[in-house]
């Protein structure tokens, strides 16, 4: 692995959306930071605002009825929230990438693979018709997709999932950038695509020195890839640290549950633990601890919002926590009743 | 593609065929008289009958038909009852003046119909999408020969820049036919921008929303990158079918702005025709159109697979 | 029942009522719908009061005031033989409301239902409704008016008819591949695996899903049907002489450009002000009825 | 130079034999010369033909030609042409002649350039069915070598011939050469192009792209006459516009106005030919209430044009029994003229109590129902003829041609027959007026009006003659210099 | 052990889909399904696994007749239903059921949630309208939806709502069979759990038959009780869910099993031991259709189809020549290393959970 350098590549500060006329931030106050040749996953509830954050860091909002309310995101010495539409599309694809989820509906299916590549090239680089071809070339070569003098001259359609997905990644690969932001690159492959592809990724990032935001639901995937991870829940961190640490040592109530939550290859199981109810929708989201309602250790202090505090469990492992309850075993004995039921209006 | 042409051509015959039968079933049962509507201020029954009889005017629908596919077969499509020419030569008269003027006024409702439609799209809800909703929406209301006539007093008669009428071939004098087919094709063109405005716009709103156009944000592409090469491409579908349904609405002829700027077209034979009960040239064009239709028909499924490159494999 | 629960207490929380107002809700919050219906309500409202609006008789000619331009008597100005264009132009309204409407109703009436039985059963129905459908393209509508003004007999309602039919083959092409398109989706797979009947999957799942740009095409089409109710005015359908329709008073004008603007004027207007609000009604309720837009 | 005119309509085929619309035989006028002419006054003067004589019994007409003619291809012109053209006429299959020429036995050549016609029996319209298309020559070498076919290429003796033609664009034609009064000619070219739109055809004589147009518009006269680079010309037509009722033809008869001749006076009172002429024609047209028009020498005086009685057709209505009103329907043409002028109709005899339905239909509907009887009033008019027998023996003779309605009266028969057949102009008009007294009375045909041709023209045209045919004749008109 | 009560069978099924028809020359033939035989017990979790586009979906679906099969038959309770038609084919659908893929694609976006689940009942022409509201609310309390959301439309709801939508609508007309095309794929862990949970007390409460296509292993192996594995139309193994894992006997096996990420920082990282991808089902390779992506593949592999077998003595079928001889590696039993506080606080959580859950 890469040793990460100290100062931040991408520094985003109190980062809030919301949607027009909505009573609360989608994303609240968001904040974390990424190195260079670093490997931050994004962990969290489906709808907690992974995908609008980094959306927003790419000016890709869906604007209406999002909305930035605030925030900074310092990357490369300028203020991506701040640029002009027009500046910031300069850096998207060239400095920032991004690989998007769904590769069937991503791709355009009217181009061919090769012209896709080639254009975020031409864009950015000012090469000719041939010469970004020929980067193109390259960019599929890289991502180890067979034949690719073929493919380069193919559809979306003729290829499969693990290869359209290579191609989303030579696409967001061709111009070297920095920063490479993946949302959920291998959850609709299957598992030995995915191995593959996470293994190109991190190859890719080894060779090109890029940092990678990674966002998945996967915690096996997070285990294997991550450098830190961010757990999110509801629109705000609720937890950062190394991986191990989040694996290891992981204090917020939601993290408990989110590794609890997993089917594993352990001894033979019982039911699977889980985190009960959903995410409280924007009108119902208390002013206080997020998580508050569905935390079975939730109390009266939970009513004010915990700051992300640093746990300090382990040197260089970054980890904080925002939770009044942390570290649990300390707050709540062993014998503890579950706090009352909670039952929001 | 070629085994999907064969194959579409076969599918087209019986169509040719049942629009054959439909046409001339239905004008043998329009009231009137060929041959009393030709007659003229005198009729004489004896010239009637005898061209009732050269006709085959009194023979059963069924054996005017099979008359009519026989010799239609062998390429006759019979003469023109009103002039005697045959109705193949008016055809070939009229068939390149029908096809510039269509071809032109696409080109007039494609160059704003489009635009307007993406631009109304894109900037959905602002007063940019205002404008172009109505101006697209007078251009539909906007009866073309208020706009021929406003356009002839205005540009030909005021301000003597185009001719107000006088077809010339394109065969003949290029620049010259240009100049009397412009206005016209604006006429006829602003009435279906109007239509195609609408598609695309709505087209477009879908489109704007899927995942590879942010993907092509997320490159950093220009927006007008994005929007042409990314978003419209894939709007193009429906507004390929409006287009060849249009296209295949002016090869039947545009009578009334064919009349105002005197065009000899299609529009005007097949309606002079309808009314001089002048069977055989209705029959001649109708069909001709027909096969039109059908050619635009195969265009279109052709222009789809070229534009979705998914349906190549289908 | 072991499971956990939601926020929520459960089994005695009521179960809301199936909603109602959430189309006059959505469509009352967007201006721009509120004002296609205003202006739609504003001329079938002139429509229906025409009779008790305090205007002259829209057939009583002034033989004095033949093609006069606006006056305080005439405030519209009269038409070619001397009639108040205010009151043809309210009493018109009805007549071109109808064959606007109506035969666009009867096109989508019979043209959708065709269309998404072609696109919904394909094989053999399809190519019969497909060729048919070409062929009725292909025949001039002029032909199909004239027949039918013969074999129906003249009047406004016969005109809606002709108007309609020929409109009808558009709505079946759009609907067909409209239909074509939904049926590869894989909502439509998963109603037939509920075991759904086929009229209610094409009633809740394909209808729902292909009406927006029938939509579009039919208040696009209204236009078209008001200014085609002229010309079959003349050919003795449609609306019967002295009594107004914006179609045929257009028409009239036609040979009045130049000594009576006006006369094309008005209805010109009127089409398009009812055409623009019919269009942005479409809008708002194709917006309205999209639960995924606002 | 060249000159372009505007007509109204596209022509049929361009054979004098087998044409039958009014814009053919503007073409003609210019392509093909009759046997004789008119003048503006519809005096019968020489064309081809130099001169002719009625034989004592008035079974016979002969004729002498002129030697210097040739046909546009070069073919001699004589009496065997004539004779040839006329047995053309009789003969042709398609030939729509066939009624004009009827009362021709045979045609004898007398010596290359006389001809003599011999008669079934006597007919006083003769010379003036040879002013018209019954009169043009065609080529006999080219017309027999084309046979029906020769329409496509005509070839007669006129000063312009045939070029191309290409339908609903235009008819060329250009000066030909051997023309025998070759010196009157100053065009070498003239183009006839058909534009329907009144509006149109004048913007287009405004924009310089006509020199000129015939059938300006009644309502854009005044702008045309305001404008410095036009001139207006004008003449009365030999035609009428009218209604005709249907007195016979089917059950459809069996209506008030079928049965009443009362009924149908009081519509006749219920109108103002006069407002009508204002409000549809800006006062353009001539009233009328006879088969002539009232300058016309054959007009009957004793029956001048009514001013408007709406208490007297009341009163009419009442005396036939319909006290109430009654109702009619009449059919019309679908253009925007005649609509107006049913409008009008509508309006005013609705004061009297009289309720019209007016269904418009299309021409050859109008046409198709009219000849099987399938209407109650039919609203129609006839171009005209040079001979009043032209105007309206048809139309109310039993059985005759044109008789739609059906009307039948043994005197009006008689009166016309014997119009007919003489040759004397004072014994003719006698019989005229004897057949308009009853006619006037019975009104199976309501008169209106009679149109009155205008031309617009650009201020260098020079030298154009309006004639009450509506003809366009070229001869001695030239570009100014 | 008595035999276990047969549901479903399949025999001999293969599913072949046309997707090119020249209109001359030989049409281009998909073989996604091919030659399936097995047989479902009635109570038990049956799973499918398997790379992308190998045929598990058409597979699915040709099961509960949802496409028609090209060949073979599907008895289901000892009924032939390959050719069922119109009503009765109708009826049947209310004992087989299907949970979609993809719940953003699978809901009709037009539609109430109420209506969704309330359309199988209507359907069926199951109770009255008041009774269908009473069930459509009790449905969604049981699959954790808020019976308050009744009236909202899909598009308001999270993927993992939006399959609980699917389940319920699934499980209104009380199926004996219920199909699962991988209905924890687009969920999150969290989601994922309820999901999988609610299946099993649904399982458990209405005597279900599962049947789960899923590319999770863990999942599979959490839920499962036999496995089959599919490659290129075919069953390669098939057998009981703990064996498979612990001791795969087919190579494909293996490096799916070698794939699945450890939820474990350090250990193994997941490995693609396959490279490249399934090959084309249009033209499969001769022989063993895996040879040419084996590690041990052998040149008889090349040549000879071997046949899916039962292994002696073991419950346990596959279609391997060298089953016999190969050692494979499953995966070691892996429990996660916690320190003594972090475990404390798992244990915390658990137990918090099971109160709550004991609680109503
Ligand atoms: N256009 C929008 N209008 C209103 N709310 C929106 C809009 N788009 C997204 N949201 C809401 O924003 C929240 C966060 O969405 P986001 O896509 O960031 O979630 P995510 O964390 O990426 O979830 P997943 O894991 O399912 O992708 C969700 O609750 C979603 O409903
Ligand atoms: N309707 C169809 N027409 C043509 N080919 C099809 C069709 N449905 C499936 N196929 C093909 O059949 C094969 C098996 O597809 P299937 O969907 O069953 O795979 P799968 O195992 O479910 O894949 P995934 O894990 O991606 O869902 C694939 O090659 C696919 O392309
Ligand atoms: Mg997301
Ligand atoms: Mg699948």
């Amino acid at each position: 692995m890469t040793s990460p350098s100290d100062a931040p590549l991408l520094d985003v500060r109190h980062l809030s959306i919301r949607p027009d006329g909505a009573p609360r931030d989608l994303v609240d106050d968001l904040s974390f930071q990424v190195r260079a040749g670093e490997t931050l996953c994004i962990v969290g509830e489906s709808g907690c605002g992974k995908s609008l954050s980094v959306l927003a860091l790419m000016g890709l909002l869906a604007t209406p009825p999002l909305r930035l309310t605030g925030g900074e995101a310092w990357f490369e010495g300028q203020d991506l929230l701040a640029l002009s539409p027009r500046a910031l599309s300069r850096v998207r694809g060239d400095r920032m990438a991004m690989i998007f989820q769904e590769p069937m509906t991503a791709l355009n299916p009217a181009l061919k693979i090769g012209e896709q590549i080639a254009e975020a090239v031409r864009r950015h680089r000012g090469l000719g018709r041939e010469a970004a071809r020929a980067e193109a070339l390259e960019a599929l070569r890289r991502v180890r997709i067979p034949a690719p003098e073929k493919r380069l001259d193919e559809y979306p359609h003729q290829l499969s999932g693990g290869m359209r997905q290579r191609a989303m990644i030579a696409m967001a690969l061709v111009n070297a950038p920095a920063l490479l932001i993946a949302d959920e690159p291998t959850t609709a492959l299957d598992v030995t695509i995915q191995a593959q592809i996470l293994d190109l990724m991190r190859q890719l990032k080894d060779e090109t020195g890029a940092a990678l935001i990674m966002i998945t639901h996967d915690l096996g995937v997070v285990a294997e890839m991550a450098d830190r991870v961010a757990v999110m829940y509801a629109g705000k961190v609720v937890e950062t640290g190394s991986a191990r640490a989040i694996f290891d040592d992981p204090q917020h109530p939601y993290t408990i549950g989110l590794i609890s939550s997993m089917p594993s290859f352990g001894a033979e199981e019982q039911k699977l633990v889980t985190i009960p109810g959903v995410v409280p929708t924007p009108a119902e989201m208390p002013e206080g601890c997020r998580f508050a309602s569905r935390c079975p250790f939730a109390g009266p202090d939970c009513a004010v919002q915990p700051p992300l505090t640093d746990v300090g469990s382990a040197p260089g492992a970054d980890h904080a926590v925002a939770c009044w309850r942390a570290p649990l075993e300390a707050v709540t004995g062993a014998a503890a009743t579950p706090a009352t039921e909670e039952v929001s209006a | 593609m070629l085994g999907f042409l064969t194959r579409r051509i076969l599918i087209a015959i019986p169509t040719i065929l049942l629009i054959s039968v439909f046409v001339f079933g239905m004008q043998k049962l329009l009231p009137g008289d060929p041959v009393l509507a030709m007659a003229g201020e005198e009729r004489d029954p004896a010239t009637l009958n005898f061209l009732r009889e050269k006709y085959h005017l009194n023979e059963p629908i069924p054996v005017q038909y099979g008359l009519w596919v026989g010799n239609a077969i062998q390429g006759d499509l019979g003469i023109s009852l009103r002039t005697r020419q045959p109705v193949l030569e008016l055809i070939g008269e009229k068939l390149p003046v029908t096809i510039q003027l269509a071809i032109m006024a696409l080109i007039v409702a494609l160059a704003i119909g489009i635009p307007a439609g993406v631009l109304s799209a894109y900037k959905k809800g602002t007063w940019v999408d205002w404008i172009a909703n109505i101006t697209a929406l007078s251009g539909l209301s906007i009866p073309n020969f208020w706009l021929g006539i406003m356009l002839i007093l205005l540009v030909s008669v005021r301000l003597g820049w185009l001719p107000a009428s006088g077809y010339v071939p394109l065969s003949e004098d290029p620049i010259r036919s240009l100049e009397t087919m412009i206005m016209p094709a604006f006429v006829l063109g602003t009435g279906l921008a109007a239509t195609l405005m609408r598609h695309t716009r709505s087209a477009m709103l879908g489109v704007l929303k899927s995942d590879y156009v942010r993907t092509a944000r997320a490159k950093g592409l220009a927006e007008n990158v994005v929007l042409t090469r990314h978003a419209l491409r894939n709007a193009l579908v429906p507004i390929v079918t409006i287009t060849t349904l249009l296209f295949g609405e002016l090869l039947g002829g545009a009578v009334l702005t064919e009349q105002i700027f005197t065009i000899p077209g299609f529009g005007k034979l097949v309606v002079d025709a309808v009314f001089n009960r002048d069977y055989a040239v209705v029959q001649g064009i109708v069909l001709c159109t027909g096969v039109g239709f059908i050619a635009m028909n195969i265009l279109a499924d052709a222009a789809y697979r070229i534009l979705n490159p998914r349906m190549r494999d289908a | 029942m072991s499971l956990a629960e939601t926020t929520a207490a459960p089994a005695a929380d009521p179960v809301p009522a199936r909603p109602r107002s959430r189309l006059r809700a959505k469509l009352l919050g967007n201006p721009v719908a509120l004002f296609g219906a205003a202006l739609v309500i504003f001329f079938i409202a002139i429509a229906a009061l025409a009779p008790v609006l305090p205007i002259p008789d829209p057939i009583a000619t002034d033989w004095m005031a033949v093609r006069k331009g606006p006056s305080a008597a005439h405030w519209l100005g009269t038409d070619e033989i001397g009639r108040d264009l205010l009151s043809r132009m309210i009493w018109g309204a009805q007549a071109s409301l109808l064959a606007g409407v109506v035969s666009v109703a009867i096109a989508v009436l019979l043209g959708v239902p065709l269309g998404v039985a072609s696109g919904y059963l394909r094989g053999w129905t399809d190519a019969v409704i497909s060729r048919i459908t070409e062929a009725l393209l292909a025949a001039p509508f002029l032909i199909l008016a004239i027949a039918l003004a013969a074999f129906l007999g003249p009047s406004l309602t016969n005109a809606m008819i002709a108007i309609g039919l020929s409109a009808m083959p558009v709505f079946i092409r759009l609907a067909r591949a409209q239909t074509m398109a939904v049926m590869t989706e894989d909502y439509v797979e998963s109603a037939r695996a509920i075991g759904l009947g086929h009229l209610p999957l094409v009633g809740r799942y394909i209808l729902p899903n292909i009406f927006a740009p029938i939509l579009v095409q039919a208040t696009l089409t209204i236009a078209t049907a008001i200014i085609a109710e002229a010309s079959l005015s003349f050919l003795g359908l449609g609306q019967q002489p002295p009594a107004p329709s914006w179609g045929s008073m257009l028409n009239i004008a036609k040979n009045f450009l130049e000594q009576a603007p006006w006369m094309a004027l008005w209805p010109g207007i009127a089409i398009f002000l009812v055409v623009l609000g019919f269009n942005l009604l479409g809008d708002g309720l194709r917006d309205a009825l999209d639960p995924r837009d606002g | 130079a060249d000159l372009r005119i505007g007509l109204q309509d596209d022509p049929d085929i361009l054979d004098p034999d087998q044409s039958r619309t009014f814009v053919g035989r503007i073409v003609y006028a210019s392509l093909c010369d009759k046997l004789v002419d008119i003048t503006p006054e519809l005096k019968i003067v020489p064309m081809l033909a130099t001169g002719w004589k009625w034989s004592d019994d008035g079974m016979a007409l002969t004729m002498t030609l002129r030697d210097d003619v040739t046909f546009q291809d070069g073919e001699k012109f004589d009496a065997e042409a004539v004779k040839y053209n006329i047995e053309r006429s009789q003969t042709l299959p398609e030939s729509r002649r066939k009624n004009e020429v009827k009362s021709i036995a045979s045609v004898e050549v007398t010596d290359p350039y006389t001809v003599t016609f011999h008669l079934k029996g006597k007919d006083a319209t003769l010379l003036a069915q040879f002013a018209d298309r019954a009169g043009m020559m065609v080529a006999p070498e080219a017309a027999k070598k084309a046979g029906a076919d020769f329409g496509l290429h005509p070839v007669c003796a006129g000063p312009f011939k045939f070029v191309e033609r290409v339908q609903q664009d235009k008819i060329v034609l250009e000066k030909y050469a051997g023309y025998y009064n070759a010196d009157k000619i100053h065009f070498d070219k003239v183009t006839f192009l058909p534009i329907p739109d009144t509006t149109v055809r004048l913007a287009n004589l405004r924009a310089g792209d006509l020199d000129m147009l015939e059938r300006l518009a009644a309502t854009d006269i005044a702008s045309a006459k305001a404008d410095a680079n036009l001139t207006v010309a004008s003449a009365t037509s030999l035609g009428y516009q009218g209604i005709t009722f249907n007195t016979g033809n089917t059950d459809a008869a069996k209506n008030p106005f079928g049965e009443s001749a009362k009924v149908r006076q009081a519509l006749s009172l219920a109108i103002d030919r006069n407002v009508i002429n204002q409000v549809v024609f800006n006062g353009a047209f001539a009233p009328g209430n006879q088969p002539f028009p009232p300058t016309s020498s054959w007009y009957d005086k004793d029956f001048p044009l009514q001013g408007r009685d709406v208490a007297k057709a009341k009163e009419l209505l009442k005396e036939a029994g319909y006290p109430d009103g009654v109702k009619i329907q009449i059919q019309a043409t679908n253009n925007p003229v005649q609509q107006q002028l049913m409008q009008v109709i509508q309006a005013m005899a609705a004061e009297a109590g009289i309720k019209i339905d007016i269904v418009a239909k299309e021409f050859a509907t109008l046409l198709k129902d009219q000849t099987a009887g399938a209407f109650e009033g039919s609203q129609i008019g006839w171009s005209g003829r040079v001979d009043p027998d032209g105007n309206i023996y048809g139309f109310v003779v039993t059985g005759a041609g044109l008789n739609d309605g059906h009307y039948s009266n043994a005197e009006v028969d008689a009166a016309l027959n014997a119009a007919r057949t003489s040759t004397d102009l004072a014994t003719r008009k006698a019989s005229y007026d004897k057949a308009q007294a009853i006619l006037m009375q019975d009104l199976p045909i309501m008169y209106l009006y009679h149109p009155v041709w205008f031309w617009a023209l650009s201020k260098k045209v020079e030298g154009f003659t309006p004639y009450p045919d509506g003809m366009i004749r070229l001869q001695g008109v030239k570009f100014a210099e | 052990m008595t035999a276990p009560e047969i549901i479903l069978e399949a025999d001999g099924l293969a599913r072949r889909f046309t997707t090119r028809k020249p209109l001359f020359g030989a049409p281009t033939v998909v073989r996604a399904v091919d030659g399936v035989s097995l047989r479902i017990r009635r109570g038990e979790t049956f799973a499918i696994v398997g790379e992308s586009g190998c045929g598990k979906s058409t597979l699915a679906r040709v099961l509960v007749r949802l496409i028609d099969a090209s060949d073979g038959t599907v008895t289901y309770k000892g009924r032939d239903i390959t050719r069922l038609e119109g009503p009765e084919l109708r009826a049947l659908r209310s004992e087989l059921q299907f949970i979609f893929q993809d719940p953003f694609s699978s809901l009709n976006p037009r539609m109430t949630v109420g209506a969704l689940i309330e359309e199988p009942l209507k359907a069926h022409g199951i109770g009255t309208p008041a009774e269908r509201r009473a069930r459509v609310a009790d449905l969604m309390r049981k699959v954790g939806l808020n019976p308050l959301t009744i009236n909202r439309y899909p598009h308001e709801f999270s993927g993992g709502q939006r399959q609980r939508i699917g389940i319920a609508r699934a499980l209104a007309t009380g199926p004996r069979v219920l199909v699962g095309d991988e209905p924890v794929s687009a969920l999150d862990v969290s989601i994922q759990a309820q999901v999988i949970n609610i299946l099993e007390d649904l399982k458990q409460e209405f005597d279900l038959t599962l049947i789960v296509i899923a590319h999770d292993l863990a999942v599979i192996r959490h839920m499962a009780d036999r496995v089959a594995v599919m490659y290129l139309g075919e069953i390669v193994e098939l057998a009981p869910a703990r064996e498979i894992f612990a001791a795969p006997r087919h190579p494909y096996t293996e490096a799916l099993v070698a794939a699945i990420p450890l939820p474990d920082v350090g250990a193994r990282a997941a490995m693609a031991r396959v490279e490249g991808d399934l090959p084309n089902p249009i033209a499969p390779p001769p022989g063993c259709r895996f040879h040419p992506r084996c590690p041990y593949a052998q040149p008889r592999c090349a040549a000879e189809r071997p046949d899916l077998r039962a292994l002696p003595g073991q419950e346990r079928q596959v279609a391997c020549h060298r089953a016999g001889e190969l050692e494979l590696q499953g995966l070691a039993a892996v429990s996660p290393q916690r320190s003594p506080a972090t475990a404390r606080r798992f244990d915390l959580y658990r137990a918090a959970r099971k109160g709550e859950q004991a609680a109503p």
